[in-house]
């Protein structure tokens, strides 16, 4: 069970208290009447589901009620990093990537270190 | 093939068993197939086995990155129904249950399908509706199936809370009798075997590592045993697939999720029904083994980790012993997770996709186990004819453009 | 002391047992005397008890073989009551009360005179590994036949019949560090921790806390081992910072540091939990510990070896002789062979020689063994047979012989010529495995250590393994590991550490281990006595070696074949001996072969203590609205809609019979369509909305237009989510200018207010709006039928005309003396006022209504008879009418859409695809019987052409269906296929019971269709 | 003043009122009695307002009409001198103010003539919910039973207040002394509080003050 930052408590708080909201950074489009039926449907429902570093959404649901982004990876569960709505991650697959490389270790926020 | 028989296995004895032959060979990649299934899962080996039996291509390899049915294959509660629904997915499901009525039999594998039969059960006015709308659905597209009240639901399950004094108590069920469980393991094992005997090549612990893609037609795999070519490719990998897709350059309309399932410790026989509950949303069988087999939701969020979280476990186990309140003393064994790739829709995507010659077979969330034969059946039917056979159209993944989802939501909304 | 005559294998002295008390229990309806201190097992051992069970393939005679977690066969069912019955207790793990009943899960007749075991014997060469994949197949009508058989032969203990009487509970617990097992690692782990002030939370599984030292023949500070840990325990105690719970199993170790502690608080005392002070006692209780950080003190679980006949009782691991020895005063026979491929085990010879019983040999698998336990058994003159073992054990119902032999590790034979010692006892010992199971729940891969012949934990960040756990065995080393880790620990979580002095321990030199699991046989595995790998699920080396010949390569694919470590011990004993053997068959190292994954629990948890109190009245939360009394009290029955309990409708009594559910709605419409009826609408999702742009959001979330909407009125609004299908709908109220009032359906309540946030906070953070749930504030009535205006003009100074106060409009005012705001809105189709005050004085006004309304016919309603006069109407319901695959042109409610409002509003844009513009969508339709005494079934489908063979073409089907008294006869509204354009035309209903009922397409309003009554 | 309706939902105090708990103690009882660890008392009818703005557009209101600063830290809790008034940070744009009954009106009015033009809420809630006070030696493990969020005086001082998980509903949890702690509860699910509380603290004596 995670034990997740809300970025507006300034607290990690269990699980039970948020809900998953799916991928993060999707963006409505601006004009959805230009959109072709293909645009519409890749927006409505086709998604990255990566295997790895994944950028979603969660809202603290029986908590401060706001919506925040959180960098998890999908395998080992770790969470990387959980940021405001309308921030952007400075953990991604590519940076992670990087920075295994450089043997640079994240912290984790998911446990009180 | 070896053929298995009761004779056989006095005749195995009387030589100490040492004549048993390999299920299945463990061959060395060809360069070339005419066709690679990716995944070794039971859908995967299901559909090998079918386009070599059944549609006369022979030259086949199932490539699997572990061991065969080692995915959800092995995970799930092993509940086989058909009383789905929407006439599409009504369809796919009895055109399994059909092949599944005579599997142990043609593979010559006791696959231990039991019809035992699977109780829904209805907890509010919305659930019966539901059931009634489903059941009579059912009947008319030739499906068995009956709406039960709560009385009849009490005598089939007599240690059952029916009374009035639940939660939410019982107002009736939907009563599939043709329904039941089957013995997971041995349905990968033995169309792995059946497949084998048929000259499909099973190739285990080698991973896809990218597809040989030119001109938007498929050639190839590049695996961690060296490439190999063929010209059509299905890929049937569950809760891989959106990571098979993006070797492919597109997208799915998939997440993928934790599903938890867990077993009690093995008790003498005291249930012979499949009991599911959307509404207290728990669902519990009696392996032959004794196990209660009790399946948990899915977890909201995406997972690869074939666990999820603890309250899922919690809440499963609540509604089962508010089902079955004199299983309050009996222990809860172990748990596990599997990854399951779900769709908008709740239903499966059985496609051709922007690469030719490229097929995904996916997006069974939690419904996989139960359509195997059916899924692989008319896979191998539309990857041997380049045509997707008339079962699997609808479950194209371009429905999610225009709009023409098969929502399952309604009737399939608990976990199974 | 004198000794019960019964128990006939406890020493005089030693062990952690009271012998000035005696406790009397039974077993398979015998009884027996055992003493405080006992577990099951200990007691049953004491007394001679040999065969515990029967194995359930082979039907085998089965004894004690270990003294805790690891035990596979002492699985016994317990309860003196129907109601108290617990299957599968482990008789390792039971402690001994007064009065204990247990009996054997297996047997049959009993246990001693088994008549299965007789076709086990016979019929145990046809039951390889999977035989049943090969065999009943043929009929296959036959199987379900078969399997009831094998079912019957199958499962332990039974489940009790009865509910429970006992209670359970969760304690959710927050720490800096978690210490499972108090051994010698964990106790010092946590001194180290509790010193620095940290939160510290101790959990041991044991009826005392102390794990090996309770038991160990070594000593610290040339004092006995317990000492110390008394004096550890005492100072533990005593800090305000530190929960110890013994007990208490760590079962789940879950991901961020989340780990499920299963406290057993009355097991130990009697089968149902005692009362005190007047209340039942939970008896397990649950702790749902969030750890900083986590110190794995597990210890580590002999490994038997696998020899021929190894099940036969009185083969035991070496370890547990010694416990039950120098713990709890029980030598388990008179006649000792040791079979051993390391020194540890010499300690089982050196305790059972000093407890006064013959050490027949000592067998061990090394050429030249030395070290200071070695010396020891020598000076006691211990016979030492070296570079030999066990190779097979002699005797059915316990054992009577060892066949010992020189082995040949290296090229798995038997290298020298066989003898026979007399005995009653074989001890085994082929080293140790660490308990790595908590450290695998979430993922991680233990690691092989050739030096330690064993699988050491993989470590996710926040977690150490220390002591056995990280295959650390002298205590010394054990100690200072201990420490090390809850220092660690501590400082992670902000804590210094004060000092901690070491105990100083003996320093013994021990020789190096052999690897040896399986051992050989002068027969090849296939042909000789079996070798039991798993005892619970009767695996045997032979059964891997035939599934690896059969194919079955990945360690996974061979326990899935042969069940391995299925059981109840998930293959504590017997994995590790599992795969070594998997390993030399397929040539292969044992990492290679790979591990097998440990899953949650560790050991069984009841179901009980995981449900905790969210079961029975306490299972879901019950939502009531104001007026739930009153209803009660007028006897209404209840409708479940999510978590409310509604009123459903109200029997009344006529001529002392209860009314139907039909009657009792025919009479409240009527009432409604004649006179004035009253419902509870408290449960409706209210949603205050402020700011200045609460009007532009309104427009982007509801389908139809908001901009014109004046102060004082309502309007009702259709809600999609962004592929175009309907999900709410509801009225919505302009009580100010930058401000409005939104009511949801009941279950979608918290569902939309969430779903306005995400809207707000993610896509539209520059429009100025706030939302706040006020559902529970307002109680709200709904007076509606051709009397409600004079009712309520009656009780309210508001002015109700017609033309002040039109249809549509909303006003404030008093009612019964209590502030009111007052909806004229319907969905009865009659004149209707909602009533809204604040929750705390709904009962008044609902009483004063009823007060004044009697003479009215005031009657209240429930949901039955809301949904009957809103279907009569034409109103849908979300979720009834629609099932997420409806869009509003389906519901023929364009009247509802603003196609032309500048903003793209959720869900325009997905009308527009090509599968929601097609024209043979389904669409909402009314449709009435031809034989208005027919009330179609709800969810009936709807067919064209009655006569085609099934499958048969559906088009639509039933989605309400009704007895309207007002019209006196059966209708229904429906969805079907290109509806709209079919109004008139006839379709057919094919129904269970053969019967085809006709029926003709008719608008969905079927009762005012010009919607007159609620203008009036 | 924002263009908002107020309404005064209060009237003369001769009319009755139902508190939350009112079918819950006809239903369950109000146990009593000595040698209890734990004391439950219902705090009803006080006037609950929820305040939504950003901070620094309420925060000189709320002190000049109210006299208490915004809390403007996460999970903060402060009260005025007599304990009789509070505000309570909820999230960084929402506070829950409880007063004395009645006050709730009158300071909601006092607000909006303060915050004028200003982007804010204000929602009276004052039916909707209802404070449940718990003290006694047993509350804190009463608590662990009840609520997933840490409730260790190290965590949860004085001052403090958090919107969590209560059993399978959800509470606002405040500490307002060392001795009382106070749940938040809605209307709504008072009854299975008050039913969960009762069983949970059962083996502890629950005294329940009316």
């Amino acid at each position: 069970m995670f034990y997740i930052y809300c970025p507006y408590c300034g607290e990690h708080r269990e699980e039970e208290e948020f809900h998953p909201k799916g991928q993060a950074h999707i963006e409505r489009p601006k004009e959805p009447e230009a959109c072709s039926d293909e645009e519409w449907g890749d927006y409505l429902f086709f998604r990255d589901n990566p295997r790895g570093v994944h950028h979603e959404m969660w809202v603290h649901a029986v908590g401060c009620r706001k919506f925040f982004n959180v960098t998890r990876h999908t395998v080992s569960y770790e969470i990387l990093e959980t940021y405001k709505m309308g921030e952007q991650p400075s953990i991604t697959a590519d940076s992670q990537s990087q920075a295994r490389e450089g043997a640079a270790v994240s912290q984790q926020e998911g446990v009180r270190a | 093939m070896q053929r298995y028989s009761g004779f056989g296995l006095v005749k195995h004895a009387l030589s100490h068993h040492e004549n048993w032959e390999r299920q299945w060979r463990n061959p060395t990649p060809k360069k070339q197939y005419d066709v690679i299934i990716v995944g070794g899962g039971g859908h995967g080996l299901a559909t090998a086995y079918y386009l070599a039996k059944e549609f006369g291509v022979k030259n086949v390899a199932v490539i699997e990155k572990g061991w065969l049915g080692g995915g959800n294959t092995a995970r799930n509660t092993t509940i086989v129904r058909s009383n789905y629904l929407w006439d599409e997915s009504a369809a796919l499901y009895e055109h399994a249950m059909k092949l599944w009525e005579g599997l142990s039999q043609d593979l010559n594998y006791n696959v231990m399908f039991s019809q035992r039969g699977v109780l829904n059960l209805g907890h509010t006015l919305q659930d019966m509706r539901d059931i009634q709308r489903r059941v009579n659905a059912n009947r008319l597209n030739g499906i068995d199936g009956e709406v039960l009240d709560a009385k009849g639901v009490q005598e089939l399950v007599p240690i059952m809370d029916c009374s009035k004094n639940a939660r939410y108590p019982v107002m009736g069920a939907s009563w599939q009798p043709r329904a039941g469980v089957a013995r997971h393991d041995a349905v990968a094992w033995g169309y792995a075997r059946g497949a084998d005997a048929h000259g499909v090549d099973i190739l285990q612990q080698t991973e896809v590592t990218g597809f040989k893609i030119r001109d938007g037609q498929i050639y190839g795999v590049h695996t961690n045993r060296g490439d190999i070519e063929a010209k059509t490719v299905g890929c049937v990998t569950a809760g891989n697939s959106s990571v098979l897709a993006k070797m492919g350059g597109f997208n799915l309309p998939l997440e993928s999720h934790p599903l938890q399932a867990l077993v009690s410790e093995p008790i003498k026989p005291i249930l012979d029904t499949v009991v599911m509950s959307n509404q207290v949303h728990g669902y519990i069988s009696q392996s032959d083994k004794g196990d209660l087999v009790i399946g948990a939701g899915i977890d909201g969020y995406n997972g690869y980790g074939q666990r999820g979280s603890y309250p899922t476990v919690e809440h499963t186990l609540q509604a089962i012993v508010e089902m079955f309140p004199i299983f309050s003393r009996v222990r809860m064994n172990r748990q596990w997770g599997g990854i399951v790739d779900t769709c908008p829709d709740a239903c499966p995507i059985i496609s051709k996709t922007p690469v030719k010659g490229l097929y995904f077979n996916c997006g069974w969330g939690t419904g996989g186990f139960k359509a195997t034969p059916g899924s692989g059946h008319v896979f191998a039917a539309s990857l041997a004819k380049g045509e997707m056979h008339p079962i699997a159209e609808p479950f194209s993944m371009f429905r999610f453009h225009s709009g023409a989802l098969i929502d399952e939501h309604g009737a399939a909304g608990v976990a199974h | 002391m004198s000794q019960s005559k019964q128990q006939v294998y406890r020493l005089n002295t030693g062990g952690r047992i009271d012998r000035s008390r005696t406790l009397s229990f039974t077993f398979n309806g015998q009884r027996y005397q055992g003493h405080p201190g006992d577990t099951l097992a200990s007691a049953l051992l004491a007394n001679g008890v040999d065969i515990v069970n029967r194995s359930f393939k082979y039907s085998r005679p089965r004894g004690i073989v270990a003294a805790g977690a690891e035990e596979p066969n002492a699985i016994v069912q317990l309860g003196s009551s129907e109601a108290a019955q617990v299957p599968n207790v482990r008789a390792t793990q039971q402690a001994l009360y007064d009065g204990l009943a247990a009996s054997s899960t297996n047997g049959w007749p009993n246990v001693q005179r088994d008549l299965m075991g007789l076709f086990g014997k016979l019929g145990g060469q046809f039951m390889p590994p999977g035989f049943y994949y090969k065999t009943f197949m043929a009929p296959a009508s036959m199987w379900l036949t078969y399997e009831k058989y094998i079912r019957k032969a199958a499962g332990l203990g039974r489940s009790p019949m009865e509910a429970d009487p006992d209670s359970y509970d969760h304690f959710n617990q927050h720490c800096d560090v978690l210490v499972v097992g108090a051994g010698a690692a964990g106790l010092a782990a946590a001194l180290a921790a509790a010193r620095s002030g940290a939160r510290v939370i101790v959990a041991d599984e044991q009826e005392e806390m102390g794990g090996s030292l309770l038991a160990s023949r070594e000593t610290l500070e040339g004092k006995p081992a317990d000492q110390w840990v008394a004096r550890v325990l005492d100072e533990l105690a005593s800090c305000e910072n530190v929960t110890l719970l013994p007990r208490t199993t760590a079962n789940g170790y879950h991901d961020h540091n989340f780990v499920t502690l299963h406290e057993r608080r009355t097991e130990h005392l009697s089968d149902t939990a005692p009362v005190e002070n007047g209340h039942r006692q939970v008896r397990a209780r649950l702790h749902r510990v969030r750890a900083g950080q986590v110190i794995l003190c597990t210890g580590a679980h002999e490994r038997p070896l696998v020899y021929a006949g190894n099940d036969v009782p009185g083969n035991l691991l070496a370890g547990a002789v010694s416990t039950y020895i120098r713990r709890y005063g029980v030598a388990p026979g008179r006649k000792l062979v040791l079979s051993t491929s390391n020194d540890y085990g010499y300690r089982a010879a050196l305790d059972w020689k000093e407890s006064g019983c013959e050490v027949v040999a000592i067998v061990d698998a090394r050429e030249a063994p030395k070290g200071d336990w070695v010396d020891a058994a020598r000076a006691q003159g211990i016979k030492i047979i070296t570079g030999s073992a066990v190779i097979e054990a002699k005797g059915s119902n316990r054992v009577t012989a060892a066949r010992v032999a020189k082995i040949d590790i290296e090229a798995f034979k038997v290298s020298g010529p066989v003898q026979e010692l007399a005995c009653d006892t074989i001890a085994s010992s082929g080293g140790y495995s660490p308990v790595i199971h908590l450290a695998s729940h979430t993922g991680a891969r233990p690691n092989w250590r050739d030096d330690i012949i064993g699988f050491v934990p993989g470590l996710v960040k926040g977690v150490q393994a220390c002591g056995g756990a990280n295959g650390c065995y002298a205590l010394g080393d054990v100690l200072a590991e201990g420490v090390e880790a809850g220092i660690k620990a501590a400082a992670a979580m902000g804590h210094a550490v004060q000092t901690v002095t070491l105990p100083s321990a003996e320093r013994l030199q021990q020789g190096p281990a052999v690897a040896l699991f399986q051992v050989p046989h002068e027969k090849p595995t296939l042909r000789g006595p079996k070798q039991f790998v798993d005892l619970q699920n009767d695996v045997t080396a032979a059964g891997i070696e035939l599934a690896t010949r059969e194919g079955f390569e990945s360690i996974e694919h061979i326990k899935r074949y042969t069940a391995m470590g299925f059981g109840t011990d998930q293959g504590k004993l017997g994995n590790i001996n599992g795969m070594a053997i998997a390993a030399r068959c397929l040539g292969r190292s044992i990492p290679e072969v790979g591990t097998t994954v440990f899953r949650p629990n560790y050991t069984p948890v009841t179901f009980g203590a995981i449900v905790g109190r969210h079961c029975r009245d306490l299972f879901d939360p019950e939502r009531y609205t104001a007026l739930h009394q009153w209803h009660v009290e007028r006897g209404a029955e209840f409708e479940d809609v999510g978590q409310w309990k509604r009123p459903w409708y109200y029997p009344e009594k006529v001529n002392g019979k209860t009314e139907t559910m039909h009657e009792a709605v025919a009479r409240e419409c009527l009432a409604v369509r004649e006179k004035v009826g009253i419902l509870d609408a408290s449960t409706l999702g209210k949603i205050d909305i402020q700011g200045p742009d609460a009007r532009e959001f309104l427009g982007r979330v509801y389908t139809n237009k908001w901009e014109k909407l004046a102060v004082g009125k309502c309007r009702y609004g259709l809600m999609c989510k962004d592929d175009g299908m309907v999900t709410d709908d509801g009225v919505t109220s302009c009580l100010a200018e930058n401000h409005f009032l939104m009511t949801t359906t009941t279950g979608g309540a918290a569902a939309i207010l969430e779903w306005l946030e995400l809207w707000h906070q993610t896509e539209w953070p520059e429009l100025d709006v706030y939302f706040s749930s006020v559902t529970d504030h307002w109680a709200t009535m709904t007076i509606t039928g051709p009397e409600a205006r004079k009712l309520l003009a009656e009780i309210s100074d508001i002015d109700l005309d017609r033309d002040s106060f039109k249809f549509m409009d909303w006003r404030s005012g008093k009612v019964a003396g209590v502030p009111a705001r007052v909806f004229r809105i319907s969905f009865t189709g009659e004149l209707t006022f909602e009533i809204n005050v604040q929750a705390n004085y709904a009962m008044h006004v609902w009483q004063t209504l009823f007060k004044h309304g009697e003479k009215y016919g005031l009657t209240p309603y429930g949901t039955e008879t809301m949904h009957v006069l809103r279907a009569e109407k034409g109103f849908i319901i979300v979720g009834q009418e629609t099932d997420g695959s409806v869009t509003p042109e389906d519901l023929g409610m364009q009247w509802c859409v603003g196609y032309d409002k500048p903003y793209s509003w959720i869900g325009k844009r997905a009308l527009t695809r090509s599968d929601t513009k097609r024209e043979n969508r389904k669409q909402l339709v009314g449709l009435r019987p031809k034989d208005p005494k027919v009330i179609l079934e709800e969810g009936a489908q709807i067919v064209l052409d009655p006569k085609h063979a099934i499958p048969m073409p559906m088009v639509g089907h039933v989605t309400s269906s009704y007895y309207s008294p007002i019209l006196d006869s059966g209708f229904a509204l429906a969805v079907v296929k290109g509806g709209h354009q079919k109004l008139g035309e006839t379709v057919y209903l094919p129904m269970a019971d053969g019967q085809t009922h006709e029926a003709e397409i008719v608008s969905t309003i079927f009762y005012d269709p010009k919607g007159e009554r609620q203008h009036v | 003043m924002s263009n908002a309706a107020t309404f005064d939902t209060r009237t003369d105090t001769a009319i009755p009122v139902e508190s939350p708990l009112a079918y819950s103690y006809r239903r369950s009882g109000a146990p009593r009695g000595s040698g209890y660890r734990l004391k439950l008392r219902e705090r009803a009818m006080q006037g609950h307002l929820i305040l939504r703005g950003g901070a620094i557009v309420l925060d000189e209101a709320v002190r000049e009409v109210l006299g208490i600063s915004l809390p403007g830290k996460p999970q903060a809790l402060v009260l005025d001198a007599s304990g009789e008034r509070s505000i309570q940070w909820l999230s960084p744009d929402e506070w829950l103010v409880i007063v004395p009954g009645g006050e709730e009106f009158p300071l909601e009015t006092q607000l909006r003539e303060r915050l004028g033009d200003a982007h804010f809420a204000i929602s009276d809630v004052s039916g909707g919910q209802t404070v449940l006070e718990l003290s006694g030696e047993a509350a804190r493990e009463l608590l662990m039973k009840t609520v997933i969020y840490d409730v260790h005086p190290s965590n949860f001082p004085v001052g403090k207040g958090v919107t969590t998980v209560f059993a399978k509903a959800t509470t606002i949890l405040r500490r307002p002394s060392e001795e009382r702690w106070e749940l938040v509860v809605r209307r709504s699910f008072a009854d299975y509080c008050y039913r969960w509380l009762l069983d949970a603290g059962s083996e502890y004596g629950v005294n329940v003050e009316q």
